[in-house]
């Protein structure tokens, strides 16, 4: 029982750490994704107002979408557990 | 969509962990791609693609559940259809 | 000798965890490209036929392209080995 | 650019590393695309690109910056302006 | 491609399956854009796209070992050609 | 202390292992992207001498960007690091 609860734990650490590690990757993916859409001009080495603007539109949309999606997808994901579970309780 | 079920074994559940978010980073990838083709304003929350999004998760799912028959088939060598 | 043994079996571990990866990986990337292709429209939750034939087609399309580009591959790979090999003995 | 200091942790330290790193590549990446949209000949010792990069690089580290603190201000509930 | 052989050092075989697992997709993923541009029906054991993978295989691992030499030939600080 | 210089090791071989990893995997994603470019026609298994000489010199090109990028790079995180530096001395 002691080796079952230190798998959980060991469980726990790697869903931690994997969450971080998608976290930092979808920040990183956030910024190509609104940079490639808002940053043409090359005349500066700084950020002009609109393009900042612009930035700050793109990720709300994402981070918004990417809300919604999660809810969905986190819906669908328990649905399919409970028919999975009634499928073993058939048998 | 069609994995193995965890029973106990850690090697497994972590395989299935790093599917099922490497799944939703693409469906999400796609379905911003697909429901929200330009950037205008940044509110979300009324209209069009709050609907898109729904669907377009609804649909990418069982998407999801068609290749992996579709794979399932050819690797047992029988041509789908 | 045990120590070389025990790397092997390490080292086929290795392996077998990176195919098990590797196919997952696959699999999503097969979903996102297929779907892609295939969905346009969002009017309804579920697939319709057109969009799942669709699917079917590109997937098989997909497999079997990557069944005939993984012998070519490893056709390369083992004249690359045996021209090595020979390259070795004529040292 | 956000990130926590490293304070002895070392997987806070290795998290650092990919993160920076995959910062590092997707602007390479995305800048070159910017920057030399055609592969003319290979030498870029003089003209355009290089003072292209050197701008690119400084509009993409503030962009990272902006997008850290958009995604902050959005945790936190706050909606940014 | 230009891998340094495996000496029993398990770090650098687990680096060079990574690096030919990595090769395997990107030449698979390329070829198939390169030679099915349209997926018009499931079949590929006749015509075109056969003869176009054998092809298109023994391009990219040309290319491989071609890129390696401009990439050695730059660390060691020789201009190519 | 003992401890300390342990996980100091642990820091660098990881370094170490991430470098590798990052370089072939940048060699692998260089290949792809000059391949995309410069290779059209599949009327031989082999390269032409055009295709070959346009894989050369955007290889140059990305490698000399790339080498630049890098630059200004640790310019900027060096900056970074100071600004921090001296916010910390001012508290």
């Amino acid at each position: 029982q002691a080796q079952q609860q230190q798998e959980q734990m060991r469980l726990m650490e790697m869903m931690q750490e994997m969450q971080v590690a998608d976290s930092l990757r979808m920040y990183n993916e956030l910024v190509q994704r609104c940079f490639g859409h808002c940053v043409e001009n090359f005349r500066s080495r700084k950020l002009d107002g609109k393009e900042e603007a612009c930035i700050v539109r793109c990720c709300q949309k994402f981070l918004k979408f990417t809300q919604r999606a999660t809810q969905r997808f986190q819906e669908h994901q328990q649905e399919m557990a409970e028919e999975a579970a009634k499928a073993q309780q058939n048998k | 969509m069609n994995m193995p079920q965890g029973q106990g074994n850690l090697d497994a559940m972590k395989a299935e962990m790093i599917f099922v978010a490497d799944l939703f980073n693409k469906m999400s990838e796609m379905c911003f791609k697909k429901c929200v083709p330009r950037f205008h304003d940044g509110d979300l929350n009324t209209g069009e693609p709050v609907v898109c999004a729904d669907r377009c998760v609804g649909k990418y799912v069982e998407a999801t559940n068609k290749v992996g028959e579709v794979m399932q088939q050819l690797q047992q060598g029988q041509a789908p259809q």
